[in-house]
């Protein structure tokens, strides 16, 4: 591969975390929100992988396991909570759950 | 992995093994109690092993941790917060419904991972660790699941930390693309002779600037700390309060210090700004502020912008202005959001300005030492925010940071107001004479009650006699070559 | 005797601290004793010590008792220095003084604030004499402020009134203003002399101001500004009117006899200095000379007899002026004296009508009071005869004739000054026998209610003795020569030598000054007993009432001052009663809860919005990062 | 160890007080009164012994370290001057007690603890040779004082109670960010990085240094004395706040200020308080007759001799930076002087408001014969205030002006038309409250035993120094010689206690060389300069 | 290869466009695992084509099934699918939007910014060698992820422990059920 394509890679990586990103942003239910984050982490992995590769290193794809570990246990927690927040207030808007402001 | 390695992640260990021993013991037969003495005893048993690491040489475990005083002196302190933490929330999820145990098991995770954070040089270690102590929050914070507050309180932490984990870890991502390497030492070898960092190790900093600053609860990342910090359980925010920023702040400056970060005229002025906002607003926001819980957040986000300023000067004298402050910070947060702990009944948590009026008359041991504890974070001598302050002060005088020092100090009288405004509350007459809650039972409330009083007398002696504090720092920085270079 | 010096003022003292202490549980008859004595063995200590003085004619009298402080040379005394010119002046304070505390025994009697009255009185004239005889300007300046503190305390003796109080007010500011202007001398002098010991810095002047100097001129106008608050001299004399809202024998002592005289004093006192400043010693006869006037007008017009006597007393003082402006010195302190002893005369003349009348002032309400109270009428008559100078017999007569010669034939002396002298001493007869004759002339109005006892006649002879006999201490050259008043003034003051072309013709200004003496009194005979008709049809042009009105009000210096200072600064203090500068930092306050305002708004518990913090903060960043 | 001691006996007392109180009600006034008067004879015990030494200005003092890290000890020494604050502070502090002894019914327990406590830092502030402890103490009488006033003030105490402790505070964390900068200065120039007073006096600083430095300094002393623009709190506190916390207030919280000037502002910078002392003194001249303006048309007689605090304050000022030994010997009679005055006049306020339970003017009046010792006794006050002779503060003032005169001839006209203002207001008080009548009040007794007690010291205290002020003088001389030495010198030379060089006595001559000094002073502004 | 990583990339950034602008959840998250899989491929295309297994199985796999799951429990309904609708107006889009473009063209500038490092050719870093250095140098690391994951799962079962039984609506009675819309 060339430089050039190595960056390109970045580059995508860098696309798909402005898509989450902007998801986030735009959205207003909470699993919609999670899914984008995990659009996020995803594209970060990516960007290991890419710097991985650059170096020709293992540590790049070490950490993108790390990555998915940690991407897993946060959907799983974030689910559970998803679940118990519909289950408190029957929403999962997050723009419905602002008790606490000011 | 030797075995000598082992033995320098003793105290790590002994955590993961306290945990391990918990979930036997809870799937065997839930007590609340025996679990609780499970983890304050890990906690001390964890402690006690660090007086075997007090070196005066750094130990590295290649290549995430290195074991060297500032470490250890950062995981002692995190291991007596979480101590501290542990015997307050003993008391309030007493007379809680909710399940106790995994409470305890979380909180020595979370714990876990903050010692992670201090120790670690490498962002593997670093990402590991943020991300044991983020997982264990997710679920700490909403830990009264029933309420409405909490769980709203989780799903904002949760996603607005993994969004700046996120980013985070892009940023590692650029840096190493940049450098090739992961370790701080690598990194700070890579950019030893530059004179300005790379565009792209730049922006990875920056990124991960933002996930370390989220966690810091600086502006502008500043927003999720008031919500948290309402919704969460008393002794959780005094947790977050404390250990989570302590843990992430001790990392920042090993970072920081490794990399010799302050050459950089673009993260200096990162910093400048961050702090500054930081101070003006945390503290404007808590001015008029009724909830006290809130105060006391966006007091958080203002004393964070005060260490930053510590922070930039960035030698030997501001890492010990930190360290310094942090203890006194721990300490004041602890009592503080231990007193919101013992007022609080089983419906919520005592964090309405109202709830305190005439507290002085009513519990006036209680209302003394959260008197103090806010003259503490308000910086009025007698008490160890008072020397922080002037240690932080003095830190940034010696580097001549004076725009930074006279916004402090501008800030410090913003903050006056507020925290005073809680004293003159508690000072009032109460107009209807409020039934003091049922107590617990004596034992329980004694447990807390003494652990508040520990901490007032310990305010007041480093207040009072700060040589000694000051002198275990200094000795304990003379490990970390980084710092004792500069 | 010179160890003695030292009771003269602390007998009054001590009178008024043991009045002040006991005073409500002591008995009428006790307080009268204390306050009445402790003055009249003053007195009599003054007289032993002035007969001892005139014996053996030592320059001076000195008597250190204690050194009051020290700091960096600077080291006043409480100390009294007694010369001739001070003796005088303790003499007339003493001697008058305890006349007028017996007079004011029977005067005060029944109110119920005796003890405080004499306690005032006594504190009076422990402070003037203080006063007179301090040996540095400090303790001058101490005595000076005190007899301004008794001034204000009795004139508002009767303080239920606000109007009392208010005159009391107005004559302590004013005096105070003046006093200011003395006290910026006092720094002045300190200055330049290192001292402010009084015989110092008159020993050392000449030397160190050549004359005409800048600094003696400022000096010496800035002694004047305390001089003419005090004695109620242009343009600081408008106190001095509202002032008889005290008792009687208050006025009589303070406004009359001693404390408004204290402003020749300090002239006299400080001669060196005037003398080392010609344009300040004119300025010194100017304001003599205006003053005289102009309270004179005044003074015809008033229906008061106590005002009538204070504008009087107004105008006397600008002869005293007049003559210390001229370098008159020995006459000046010689009308003083001798308008000591008549003016207190007048004034309890006055003050025993007023009580006989049961407190009414008012001259048009009086009238043919000749028959009813004879004592008072004669005593009267005398004290007014001498006020008006009428020739030969009245001391009045000597002291103001001296004075008018020497304003024209003095080295200093001009024909302007002379003519206004005179044109004064016209007016003065006028006025002193309108109030002779509108009291004790014509109709009775009002029956008496308290004739006048013993103790209130006796001080009236005998102070109708002295107005009349003591002239003749002083008498001029072409008459019989006598100069024992300027032979003692001779060692502290220096003498005056007329102009030598007019000395000759003196004999013929004396006549002037002679008929126009009488030629007053024959023209208030004309308008208030001959044909008052007349004079109601002048008073009744639209001119002469408005003139009357002007001259009634004292020449429309209060309503000036009123709207010139007063009224403004009121204004100002009132409008900025909240402090302005509070405004500012309350500002502050309200800045900081905007901004907490904005602040709060960002924190609207959206999870969205907190996404997009995240954001802008990376933005920011990375900015920072680009453009850096 | 004498020294510590009169620090620790107050904070002792007060806890000692607070837990009094459950034994008995009463006892905590006990303790309380005990505490002070043990301080008192102890201060004037040395007052008495250590007269025959004057010749070193230092009397006594104490050391040990306390941060040894940053070079910080529990440095205490004496010398006159702190002397007699320390007089006027136990004078002022036992009156104090004895004045709440009925006023303050509730909570008396906490309340003589605040007291004690504020007592004991200003006591400390006077006392100490450390920076670091100077702004300890400085601190730490701040808190007490914000309880006094916010628990036992009056209707409005909350706000005033803000408004003192935040000035107080921003200004004092400016002295702290001073007091670092010329801690570091020092230590760079140096190599010794210490706080103590007295090797920080020999600092060599760049004159940018040193004129931000003192600014730093100026802030704290100048909020604290109060100077017109920065007294907007000193109306409100003084006029919520309880009696005894009023005459704290006005008699000791306000010298600290002028106190600070003395011994730091002054000895530290010498050059830059030349360079502007000509504005220092304008502030002074401006307060003196803004004060006066205000205090005028006040109808609350609190707030009223709160204003003629502000401007009797910028005689001290003005005396500060005049320079010479006439100025500063008046600038320490007028801090004695003015803390009894003025302290009396808040106390008459309170016997006042006991009675009537206001303090409108316009509720007053009449009471000369309803009360003539009150009245007596208010005359004797209201006299001092406005500098009649005979009573302290004329001295305080002469002498000030005296020295002022030599300094700046213009501001010294404009600061004695001040004393015409103050004729004003003072006599409105005696006007309003004794002279014309009032609404009636039923029962206004007379002052009794217990507030005879508390009043004829005062009195006395300021006829004496009236009259016979000398030993005053002579006491803070030495101190006073020594600060001056730094105008007269390269250098400062105010020696460290122990090794101090005996000064020569004054003489009784004009020190031509002040003169020459003063006119160099203020030959930088046209406007002050004496028509010569 | 080239080719192979451009088409890959941009099913990837299509998908992923696809996955942001649903508004039926099931709909967004199948998108999401195309958009997964062509990232696999990426990776497969950097040489790293145990993570691009990885990817698959844990990411496209478990990741996205558990989602499905938790939707599966919540019964999203139409009402969901509008209510998502209703959100998403164009309006909501502009912010968001700017903010993301200013972020993309910075961090696109910096990326493709000329002076970053020249590489060498891409060699592909196989399992074996991960293998080596997740149980060598990260052996710590991967020790921590199993606390990590413990962490998750204490909490996960902690938050989602019901204490009520949930009835699936199609079993629940009818009134309840009406009751619960």
């Amino acid at each position: 591969m060339t430089p050039a394509h190595m960056e390109a890679a970045l580059m995508l990586a860098g696309v798909l975390f402005m898509l989450g990103l902007i998801s986030v942003l735009i959205r207003r239910n909470i699993i919609f929100m999670l899914i984008s984050v995990e659009i996020m982490l995803n594209a970060a992995g990516l960007a290991f992988i890419v710097a991985g590769s650059k170096w020709v290193q293992p540590d790049g794809q070490v950490m993108f396991i790390f990555i998915l570990t940690m991407a897993a246990a946060e959907v799983s927690v974030g689910l559970a909570l998803i679940l118990q927040i519909y289950h408190q207030l029957k929403t999962l808007d997050s723009d419905a759950a602002n008790l606490m402001k000011g | 992995m030797s075995q000598t390695d082992f033995l320098y992640l003793m105290p790590l260990l002994i955590l993961t093994f306290a945990v391990l021993v918990s979930m036997l013991v809870i799937a065997a037969w839930r007590n609340h109690k025996i679990i609780y003495v499970i983890t304050a005893l890990s906690f001390i048993a964890a402690f006690g092993s660090l007086f075997e690491l007090r070196t005066t040489t750094a130990y590295v475990i290649e290549p995430m941790f290195v074991i060297d005083g500032f470490g250890v002196f950062y995981i002692g302190m995190i291991l007596l917060t979480s101590l501290l933490v542990s015997m307050l929330s003993y008391a309030y999820f007493e007379q809680r419904e909710e399940r106790k145990e995994e409470y305890y098991l979380l909180l020595v995770l979370a714990t876990l991972g903050a010692c992670v954070l201090v120790i670690s040089t490498h962002f593997a270690s670093l990402f590991l660790g943020l991300e044991i102590l983020s997982i264990s929050l997710y679920a700490l914070i909403p830990y009264l699941r029933t309420r409405p507050r909490s769980d709203e309180a989780g799903i904002k932490y949760l996603i607005l930390a993994a969004f700046s984990s996120a980013f985070m870890l892009f940023g590692m991502a650029l840096v190493y693309f940049s450098t090739g390497t992961m370790m701080f030492s690598g990194l700070a070898q890579s950019i030893a002779g530059m004179q300005e960092l790379p565009l792209l190790l730049l922006t990875g900093i920056g990124m991960i600037l933002i996930g370390v600053g989220f966690k810091l609860g600086i502006v502008p990342f500043h927003m999720w700390t008031p919500d948290v910090y309402e919704g969460a359980p008393a002794p959780v925010t005094a947790f977050i309060a404390t250990v989570s920023k302590g843990g992430v702040l001790g990392l920042l400056v090993r970072f920081f210090m490794e990399v010799d970060g302050f050459r950089y005229p673009v993260l200096i002025t990162i910093f400048t700004v961050v702090a500054i906002t930081s101070m003006f607003a945390g503290n404007l926001l808590a001015l008029i502020q009724k909830n006290v819980k809130r105060i006391l957040a966006y007091s958080s986000i203002s004393h964070l912008g005060y260490i930053l300023v510590a922070f930039m000067a960035g030698n030997q004298m501001g890492v010990e202005a930190i360290t310094f402050y942090l203890v006194a910070y721990f300490i004041t947060s602890v009592g503080a959001f231990g007193v919101v702990a013992m007022l609080s009944d089983k419906d919520s948590d005592a964090e309405l300005l109202d709830d305190y009026k005439g507290l002085l008359w009513r519990r006036p041991w209680t209302a003394a030492v959260f008197s103090a504890m806010l003259l503490s974070l308000a910086g009025i001598p007698l008490t160890a925010g008072f020397v922080g302050k002037f240690y932080i002060i003095a830190a940034g005088i010696n580097d001549q940071l004076w725009l930074l020092v006279v916004m402090l100090v501008l800030n410090s009288v913003i903050g006056l107001y507020y925290y005073i405004k809680i004293i003159a509350v508690m000072f009032q007459q109460p107009e209807t004479e409020r039934e003091p809650g049922t107590r617990l039972r004596p034992s329980i409330y004694v447990a807390s009650a003494g652990t508040l009083a520990v901490l007032a007398l310990l305010l007041v002696y480093v207040g009072v006699y700060p040589t000694g504090l000051v002198q275990l720092i200094q000795n304990v920085l003379v490990s970390v070559p980084e710092i004792v270079a500069k | 005797m010179e160890n003695l010096l030292w009771l003269i003022p602390a007998l009054p003292f001590l009178g008024a601290l043991l009045l002040i202490l006991l005073g409500t549980r002591l008995s009428r008859m006790l307080v009268a004793i204390l306050g009445v004595g402790s003055v009249a063995v003053s007195a009599i200590i003054t007289i032993l010590l002035g007969i001892e003085f005139l014996s053996n004619r030592p320059e001076f009298y000195h008597q250190e008792v204690w050194q009051w402080f020290s700091v960096a040379g600077f080291t006043p005394s409480i100390a009294f220095h007694v010369d001739a010119l001070s003796i005088v002046f303790v003499f007339v304070i003493t001697f008058v003084g305890a006349l007028i505390h017996f007079y004011a025994t029977a005067y005060m009697a029944d109110d119920q604030d005796y003890s405080r009255f004499f306690a005032c009185m006594n504190l009076f004239v422990g402070s003037m004499l203080v006063l007179v005889m301090a040996d540095n300007l400090l303790l001058l300046y101490l005595g000076w402020e005190g007899v301004g503190l008794c001034s204000y305390l009795l004139i508002g003796f009767w303080y239920k009134e606000p109007e009392n109080g208010y005159a009391a007010r107005k004559a302590f500011l004013i005096t105070r203003v003046g006093d200011t202007a003395m006290a910026i001398g006092l720094f002045m002098l300190f200055q330049a002399f290192g001292t402010l010991h009084i015989q110092t810095i008159l020993n050392q002047a000449p030397e160190a101001w050549s004359v005409g100097s800048q600094m003696a001129v400022i000096v010496a106008l800035l002694l004047l500004g305390g001089a003419v608050g005090k004695s109620g001299q242009l343009p600081l004399q408008t106190w001095l009117p509202d002032a008889m809202a005290g008792p009687t024998p208050v006025s009589a002592l303070i406004h009359a006899a001693t404390m408004v005289t204290a402003g020749v004093y300090l002239i006299a006192r400080m001669y060196v200095i005037f003398e080392l400043a010609p344009l300040a010693q004119t300025i010194v006869a100017i304001v003599g000379a205006v003053t005289l006037l102009l309270a004179g007008f005044s003074a015809l017009t008033q229906y008061d007899l106590k005002r009538v006597l204070a504008y009087s007393t107004i105008s006397q003082i600008g002869y005293m002026f007049l003559a210390l402006g001229v370098g008159a010195w020995s006459a000046g302190i010689f009308h003083f004296m001798i308008h000591g002893f008549f003016k207190a005369l007048l004034f309890l003349c006055a003050g025993a009508i007023i009580m006989a009348l049961h407190h009414e002032q008012d001259m048009r309400k009086m009238g043919g009071l000749r028959h009813k109270m004879p004592v008072v009428y004669w005593t009267f008559l005398i004290g007014a005869a001498s006020l008006a100078a009428l020739p030969l017999i009245t001391a009045g007569f000597y002291s103001k004739d001296q004075i008018l010669w020497y304003a024209l034939a003095g080295e200093n002396g001009s024909i302007w000054l002379y003519l206004a002298g005179l044109f004064g001493a016209f007016i003065t007869s006028i006025y002193t026998f309108r109030m002779v004759f509108i009291t004790f002339f014509g109709e009775s109005k009002t029956h008496l209610e308290y004739p006048p006892g013993k103790v209130i006649t006796i001080p009236l002879i005998i102070l109708a003795i002295l107005s009349l006999v003591s002239g003749f201490i002083e008498l001029p050259h072409n008459f019989g020569h006598v100069t024992l008043f300027s032979n003692l003034m001779a060692p502290v003051l220096p003498g005056i030598v007329a102009n030598e072309s007019l000395a000759a013709n003196e004999w013929l200004f004396q006549l002037v000054a002679a008929i126009v003496s009488l030629g007053g009194v024959f023209v208030a005979y004309l308008f208030y007993i001959k044909s008052p008709q007349f004079l109601g049809s002048i008073e009744r042009s639209e001119f002469a009432m408005a003139l009357h009105r002007f001259w009634h009000s004292g020449w429309g210096f209060d309503a000036l001052y009123d709207a010139l200072i007063v009224r403004p600064y009121v204004f100002i203090s009132k409008l900025n009663k909240r402090d302005f500068i509070d405004s500012f930092y309350t500002g502050l306050a309200r800045l900081a809860e905007g901004f907490h305002v904005m602040f709060s708004e960002t924190q609207n518990g959206v999870l969205r919005n907190y996404v997009a913090g995240i954001v802008v903060g990376a933005i920011m960043i990375l900015t920072i990062s680009l453009f850096l | 160890m004498i020294l510590v001691w009169l620090i620790v006996i107050l904070m002792a007392g007060g806890l000692l007080a607070w837990l009094s109180k459950k034994v008995s009600p009463e006892l905590p006034r006990w303790v309380a009164l005990g505490a002070v008067l043990l301080d008192l004879i102890l201060i004037v015990y040395l007052w008495i012994s250590t007269e025959a030494t004057t010749g070193s200005a230092w009397l006594l003092r104490y050391d040990i370290p306390w941060i040894p890290q940053w070079g910080v000890s529990f440095s205490l020494a004496l010398d006159g001057l702190s002397l007699l604050m320390l007089l006027l502070t136990f004078f002022l502090g036992l009156l104090s007690v004895l004045i709440s002894w009925k006023e303050i019914k509730t909570k008396v327990g906490f309340f003589h603890f605040n007291l004690l406590w504020v007592l004991a830092g200003i006591a400390g502030v006077f006392l100490t040779m450390d920076l670091f402890l100077f702004y300890f103490f400085w601190e730490v009488m701040l808190i007490p004082m914000y309880f006094l006033i916010g628990v036992w003030g009056h209707e409005n105490r909350t706000y005033a109670a803000f408004k003192f402790f935040l000035f107080t505070q921003a200004s004092g964390l400016f002295m702290l960010l001073a007091i670092l900068g010329l801690y570091f200065i020092h230590g760079s120039e140096t190599g010794n990085y210490t706080f103590n007073y007295f090797q920080l006096l020999n600092t060599p600083l760049a004159p940018d240094a040193a004129r931000l430095l003192m600014f730093g300094f100026l802030a704290a002393f100048l909020v604290k004395l109060p100077v017109v623009p920065f007294h907007s709190w000193l109306p409100d506190a003084h006029s919520q706040a309880p009696t005894a916390g009023s005459v704290i207030l006005a008699g000791l919280l306000l010298k600290t200020g002028a106190y600070g000037l003395l011994r730091f502002v002054v000895p530290l910078f010498p050059t830059a308080a030349v360079e502007f002392a000509p504005w220092a003194m304008l502030l002074g001249g401006i307060g003196i007759l803004y004060g006066a303006i205000v205090a005028y048309s006040q109808t609350d007689l609190k707030r009223l001799v709160a204003y003629t605090s502000v401007s009797h304050m910028g005689f001290v000022i003005l005396g500060v930076f005049a320079f010479n030994e006439w100025a500063l010997q008046g600038v320490v009679m007028q801090m004695i002087a003015h803390g009894l005055s003025t302290g009396a006049l808040f106390i008459l306020a309170g016997f006042l408001y006991e009675r009537l339970h206001t303090r409108d003017l316009a509720q007053m009046g009449g009471f000369w014969s309803k009360a003539p010792k009150m009245g007596v006794v208010a005359l004797v006050f209201v006299m001092a205030t406005l500098g009649l002779p005979g009573l302290g503060n004329f001295i305080a003032e002469f002498l000030t002006l005296v020295g002022s005169w030599q300094a700046a001839n213009w501001l010294t006209v404009f600061a004695t038309i001040g004393i015409v203002l103050a004729t004003a207001y003072s006599l409105r008080i005696m006007q309003k409250v004794f002279y014309e009548p009032g609404p009636q009040q039923e029962s206004f007794h007379d002052l009794n035993f217990r507030e005879m007690l508390i009043a004829v010291p005062m009195v006395l205290g300021l006829l004496w120094l009236g009259l016979y002020p000398q030993p005053i003088i002579d006491m803070a001389r030495p101190s006073i010689k020594e600060q001056l030495q730094a105008y007269n010198m390269e250098g400062p030379t105010i020696a460290e206690p122990k090794t101090a060089v005996v000064q020569p006595q004054p003489g009784a001559t004009i020190d031509a060389e002040q003169l020459a000094i003063n006119q160099r002073a203020f030959s930088n502004l046209q406007i002050f300069q004496s028509p010569k | 290869m080239e080719l192979t990583f451009y088409i890959a990339a941009a099913v990837a950034t299509l998908a992923t466009i696809l996955t942001i602008t649903r508004y039926n959840i099931i709909h967004a998250l199948l998108y999401l695992v195309v958009s997964f899989l062509a990232v696999a491929v990426v990776f497969f295309t950097l040489g790293a084509p145990f993570m691009a297994a990885l990817e698959i199985i844990i990411y496209a796999g478990a990741i996205v099934v558990l989602i499905i799951f938790v939707i599966m429990m919540l019964n999203l309904t139409h009402e969901d699918v509008d209510k998502e609708k209703e959100w998403l107006t164009p309006r909501v889009w502009v912010g968001p939007a700017i903010l993301s473009l200013v972020l993309l063209a910075e961090l696109a500038y910096i990326i493709l910014a000329p002076d970053t490092q020249p590489t060498e050719a891409l060699v592909a870093v196989d399992a074996r060698l991960v293998g080596m250095s997740l149980y060598g140098p990260y052996m710590l690391g991967v020790q921590l992820c199993g606390i990590l994951l413990m962490a998750g799962i204490v909490g996960a079962y902690h938050l989602g422990r019901q204490k009520k039984k949930v009835v699936h609506r199609f079993l629940q009675p009818k009134e309840e059920r009406s009751a619960a819309i």
